[in-house]
């Protein structure tokens, strides 16, 4: 007995007889669904019978310099399945791809992960910020295009020797 | 004051990131109301080194090093979880001494990483550092077994892709099987002294109580999961490394808590060592590797390699581009998973409570921030 | 009272007794002048040692200093703000006026008892006081016993929230 | 040599004798010059016997660490001097060198004080204790009194150092230890209330001479205080399993997370001396004090409480070597639900045996009576009443269940109530 990885195509097939026009393409391993029924979608692969994806596994983000890929991957404890989904954002400004807390709460640290690491915004997280890096940390570190960022090898170099120059603040006494 | 009783001022207690039972730098800010915690928020990040980063630039080789500082207190395990993956990905096939081999040092690690948990988590509770002690002194000679294999103790760097770096020297079976002769007394002696013991009971019983639901939708895995009365262990599911040949059973627990996690530890424990012990006695011959290639380029495509690892499924999502290092390199770490529910297992509880709960959750600190 | 060493000690304690109930009175910190008023306390229990009722002494120390003064600790703990100053406060003037009323009636007290000491000291130990309690003044006694327990009972009415009242209600 | 066999091993003055019994008979056989090459060594060695022995606080430190090491199978201290012996000088030289830091927004003046009234009841308790028939240093009548006096004041210091630190772990400590030390000095006087019942008296030495005339130690005639005193006394004294206003897993050090150098090796030095002194009231008021049984005739006796002590302080480091913490909510219900009403069942059959004895007349023969009436009581009343208040063992499971497959899932188990 062994784990059965669902092909991309059988996703796609499921997804489309649960949520009708969510899916955008398929490939060999994983099914690509639209952002905008991302969340809808998610829900439906949960609660449906044949699919039982009862556990979000996995998720991160992946860099493709012109897009990202969200990468989704789901198993189910009763059927032992697996499956992979993906979900993509173009935008590389404002990237930005629906949350999926909503349906599984394992992905709270996850997307934090993604957003601390790859600037990738989960909108309808509850508490998006970054878990490993401070706020204002300058640029994204695993984008590919982090070392080209301009200021050369040394990434945000302004940012960063602007903080060490900066006066530390005087310490507010309390009384 | 008049008619709403005594009125009290919830302050804010930052638990870490410099405190005796963080398990390194981790930090809790915990909102207290007296000694009830009503409010927790995790902060980490202090050792974060950007490994997935690191590995984009490195061969798929060179990366094996980096998965050991990953969880420095079961290396094995994430080596064999990478291992596994790229191998997945390029489809190499691995002799069965090596598969045999890595079963062996798999358990082995379990081992020592559980006995490690165990003890700090006994520690947590407040007794004074003597079952750490008894752990740290098992686990010292599950250490020398990996010296003697891999030179190494800690980091041991010790699979490869395709199967192991070296073969099993001759005098390991002998003092392997002394290793698992001492430690069936030990197991027997720290069950004695923990699951008889009342005060250890009332520390963990119904403390921590992670319900089934909030177990699988949180994406607990490994003991966290098993507690929760979830019998699901990759090792079973989707077996690798022929663990389908071996016979051994499930613990999984009764509702949940913190002690349910403590004896679900301690009984996986007891089948690691009767994996190791069928492991030896049908060990076979021949080559423990494959000749791959130093710089291996694997197709493009992806792949989601996943172990079970002593803190639950470890999880290695790598992306081909064709090169000789990973496009993405991924880990998903079950110890920062696990934190997920962390709130909702402290909340409502004490200090104590939660200091309790975060050593039933195993964290290292190493996984966590990566 | 005859002789250096317990008329030395007699002064010390005053001292010491006078000049804690001075700091309790004087300090800005509320905790700094609970602490006072425990050294208050020692100094009374020399008092009593001095007029060798050894057993009243450590009475009084279980109860004052290991009792009393934790249980006006917590208070102090639970209080918002204890760090405040308690100089300022709009009772500052009925507090005097009380004071001077007390005063005034020691002094006319002090005054009017005959202080003339019998030359034998009385028993005063523990033998002695536990009969006098349970033998000749057990009713006083009870009855001091039972007050104590009803202000206990009506302490705990006192700080009950209304949400724990409405689940006694429905039980 | 004469007096070296004698029923008058009252006194450290004997110790003298032995000397000079020695020297006298070493100068019949040796030349003169020897002796006097022996007599300041014998002289450095009784020094070393009567001021380095009886400053237990090294012997505890050291005993402590060396114990528990062996309990949690290392060597403990091993390379300052022999055996590690000089190790706790050692570690109080390293103390002494250290700054012992004042935080910025301190209470710096209690802050000060808190070591120094922390010390002083610790020096104050061994005055009352008896080494011997003669050597008690204050025989007050009411020296039990005075130790429950004493002993309650360490507690305003810890508080002391805890709130004026400034510091919110300091804080939980202090609380802590304050509101644990009210609950526990309640059943531990009644416990002891019920040994001054039996013996009529509240001096101590009063005590070890009652046990000496009946032959039997108060432990075995009153085994319900001895509990209430050794679970009261641990609790006060902050040793594991109660270790809660310094737990450090918890609040990092309790009251103890601000201080440094001296200023906390005082209180960790005293932690011991405390301990000490309460094994040694202990042992005085339970375990027969100086006396054994006749051997006091041949053995110094302070030499028989000081072992006792030592027994009884072996006690606490193997509590501390063994159990985890409890938590304080579970401390304060073991206090008021389970102790009191234990101590006041065991203070009521005492006050039951003791009007007996008084109405009737008895012979001394009756305590042995009364002490296995005693035992069997307190048994039955632990197991009770902790039956009683829901204490169910056999209903934890103590074994995961198994299953052989993956995938599924178990439903919880129910009836069965796991506690």
């Amino acid at each position: 007995m062994t784990t059965l990885r669902w092909t991309g195509e059988q996703v796609a097939s499921v997804a489309e007889r649960l949520v009708p026009g969510s899916v955008s393409r398929y490939d060999s391993v994983a099914c690509y669904l639209k952002p905008e029924k991302l969340v809808q979608t998610m829900e439906a692969l949960r609660t449906d019978a044949e699919t039982d994806f009862v556990q979000l596994t996995s998720l991160c983000g992946v860099d493709f310099w012109d897009h990202f890929e969200v990468v989704y991957h789901l198993q189910s404890f009763v059927k032992n399945q697996f499956a992979t989904v993906k979900t993509e954002a173009w935008d590389r400004e404002n990237t930005s791809v629906p949350s999926v807390v909503p349906v599984w709460f394992g992905a709270w640290m996850q997307e934090c992960e993604a957003y601390d690491l790859l600037g990738i915004r989960f909108e309808g997280h509850p508490n998006l910020h970054r878990i490993f890096l401070w706020e204002g940390y300058p640029g994204w570190p695993l984008r590919k295009d982090f070392l080209s960022m301009p200021g050369g090898l040394m990434p945000g170099l302004q940012e960063f020797s602007g903080i060490a120059r900066r006066v530390p603040p005087p310490v507010k006494v309390v009384e | 004051m008049s008619s709403g009783g005594i009125k009290t001022e919830p302050f804010i207690l930052n638990i870490g990131p410099q405190h005796p039972s963080t398990h390194g730098v981790f930090r809790v800010k915990a909102t207290v109301d007296g000694e009830r915690v009503i409010d927790a928020e995790m902060v980490m990040g202090y050792l974060h080194r950007s490994m997935e980063k690191l590995a984009e630039e490195r061969t798929y080789t060179q990366n094996i090093p980096f998965t050991d500082r990953t969880d420095y207190l079961s290396s094995m395990s994430n080596n064999l979880g990478y291992c596994l993956a790229v191998e997945r990905l390029a489809g190499v096939d691995v002799p069965a001494r090596g598969n045999a081999i890595r079963v062996i040092m798999a358990e082995f690690q379990r081992l020592s990483s559980h006995s490690m948990a165990i003890g700090t988590f006994v520690n947590d509770t407040g007794a004074w550092q003597t079952p750490v002690m008894w752990s740290l002194r098992e686990r010292e000679y599950i250490l020398d077994l990996f010296e003697m294999t891999s030179g190494a103790r800690l980091t041991c760097n010790y699979m490869r892709i395709g199967g192991v770096s070296f073969d099993l020297p001759k005098e390991f079976e002998p003092a392997a099987r002394k290793v698992l002769a001492r430690l069936k007394p030990y197991l027997d002696e720290m069950e004695g002294m923990l699951t008889e013991n009342e005060i250890f009971i009332v520390r963990t019983r119904n403390v921590g109580v992670l319900p089934q639901e909030l177990a699988i939708n949180s994406s607990a895995s490994g003991p966290m999961l098993r507690g929760s009365g979830v019998p699901w262990d990759i090792r079973k599911a989707e077996p690798y490394c022929g663990y389908e040949k071996y016979d051994f059973e499930i613990p999984i627990g009764y509702q949940g808590d913190s002690f349910d996690r403590f004896l679900v530890r301690l009984e996986e424990m007891r089948q690691s060592v009767k994996i190791i012990e069928q492991a030896l006695d049908g060990l076979p011959g021949g080559p423990h590797s494959t000749q791959v290639p130093l710089a291996i380029r694997p197709p493009k495509g992806e792949v989601y390699g996943r172990v079970e690892s002593p803190r639950g499924e470890l999880g290695y999502y790598l992306v081909s581009d064709e090169g000789p290092s990973p496009y993405r390199f991924h880990i998903r770490p079950p110890a920062l998973i696990n934190l997920s529910a962390l709130r909702a297992m402290t909340v409502g509880g004490t200090i104590a409570d939660a200091i309790v709960v975060l050593g039933s959750i195993d964290i290292v600190l190493g996984e966590v921030d990566r | 009272m005859e002789g250096f060493g317990p008329t030395f000690g007699f002064y010390a304690m005053s001292a010491l007794t006078l000049v804690s109930a001075g700091g309790v009175m004087l300090s800005r910190n509320l905790l700094h002048a609970v602490l006072f008023l425990i050294v208050t306390f020692i100094g009374v229990a020399g008092f009593y040692i001095l007029l060798s009722a050894e057993f009243i002494a450590l009475a009084q120390i279980i109860i004052y200093v290991g009792a009393i003064s934790v249980l006006v600790l917590f208070a102090v703990l639970l209080t918002p703000r204890a760090g405040r100053d308690n100089g300022e406060t709009k009772m500052a003037l009925p507090g005097i006026f009380l004071a001077v009323c007390l005063a005034a009636v020691l002094a006319f007290v002090i005054n009017d008892t005959n202080w003339a000491t019998v030359a034998t000291s009385p028993e005063l130990t523990a033998s002695s006081l536990g009969e006098a309690l349970l033998d000749a003044w057990a009713l006083p006694f009870e009855m001091a016993s039972v007050l104590l327990t009803a202000a206990l009972v009506g302490a705990i009415m006192l700080v009950r929230t209304p949400e724990e009242e409405a689940e006694d209600a429905l039980r | 040599m004469s007096s070296l066999v004698t029923s008058n091993w009252y006194d450290i003055r004997d110790l003298s004798n032995i000397s000079r019994d020695i020297l006298e008979g070493l100068a019949n056989v040796l030349p003169h010059g020897v002796v006097y090459v022996l007599a300041p060594v014998l002289g450095f060695i009784a020094t070393f016997i009567l001021v380095v022995l009886p400053s237990q606080l090294i012997v505890g430190v050291y005993g402590e660490r060396k114990i528990i090491g062996r309990v949690q199978s290392r060597f403990g201290p091993n390379r300052v001097g022999p055996f590690g012996l000089v190790q706790p000088i050692a570690d109080s030289i390293k103390l002494m060198q250290k700054e012992a830091l004042t935080p910025k927004y301190a209470d710096r003046a209690i802050m000060w004080l808190a070591p120094i009234i922390f010390v002083a009841p610790c020096v104050m308790l061994f005055a009352v204790i008896p080494f011997g028939p003669r050597m008690i240093l204050a025989n007050i009548p009411v020296a039990l009194l005075y130790f429950v006096a004493v002993s309650s004041m360490p507690v305003l210091a810890a508080f002391m150092a805890g709130w004026s630190a400034n510091n919110k772990y300091s804080l939980f400590g202090a609380i802590r230890i304050i509101s644990m030390a009210v609950s526990y000095e309640v059943p531990l006087v009644l416990g002891l209330l019920g040994i001054v019942l039996f013996t009529q008296t509240l001096s101590l030495q009063d005590m070890v001479e009652w046990q000496r005339h009946y032959h039997i130690w108060l432990i075995a005639a009153e085994p319900v205080a001895f509990v209430l005193y050794f679970i009261g006394v641990g609790v006060e004294l902050n040793r594991t399993p109660t270790d809660i206003a310094e737990a450090e897993s918890e609040i990092v050090a309790g009251y103890l997370t601000e201080y440094s150098g001296m200023k906390w090796g005082l209180f960790y030095g005293m932690d011991i001396g405390y301990a000490l002194a309460a094994a040694a009231f202990g042992s005085t008021v339970f375990l027969g004090g100086w006396s054994m049984f006749g051997l006091d005739h041949w053995v110094p006796p302070w030499m028989i409480i000081i072992g006792k002590t030592h027994l009884f302080y072996f006690l606490f480091i193997w509590t501390r070597g063994t159990l985890p913490r409890l938590r304080i909510d579970q401390l304060m219900s073991f206090a008021w639900k389970f102790m009191l009403p234990v101590a006041l069942f065991n203070l009521l059959v005492i006050a039951t045996e003791r009007m007996i004895w008084v109405q009737n007349d008895l012979a001394d023969g009756i305590v042995y009576v009364f002490a296995a009436v005693n035992i069997v009581l307190a048994l039955a009343a632990l197991v009770f009443w902790s039956r009683f208040l829901g204490y169910r063992p056999e209903n934890t499971p103590k074994k995961p269940r198994m299953v052989r497959e993956a995938g599924g899932y178990v439903p919880l188990p129910t009836g069965k109530e796991t506690r």
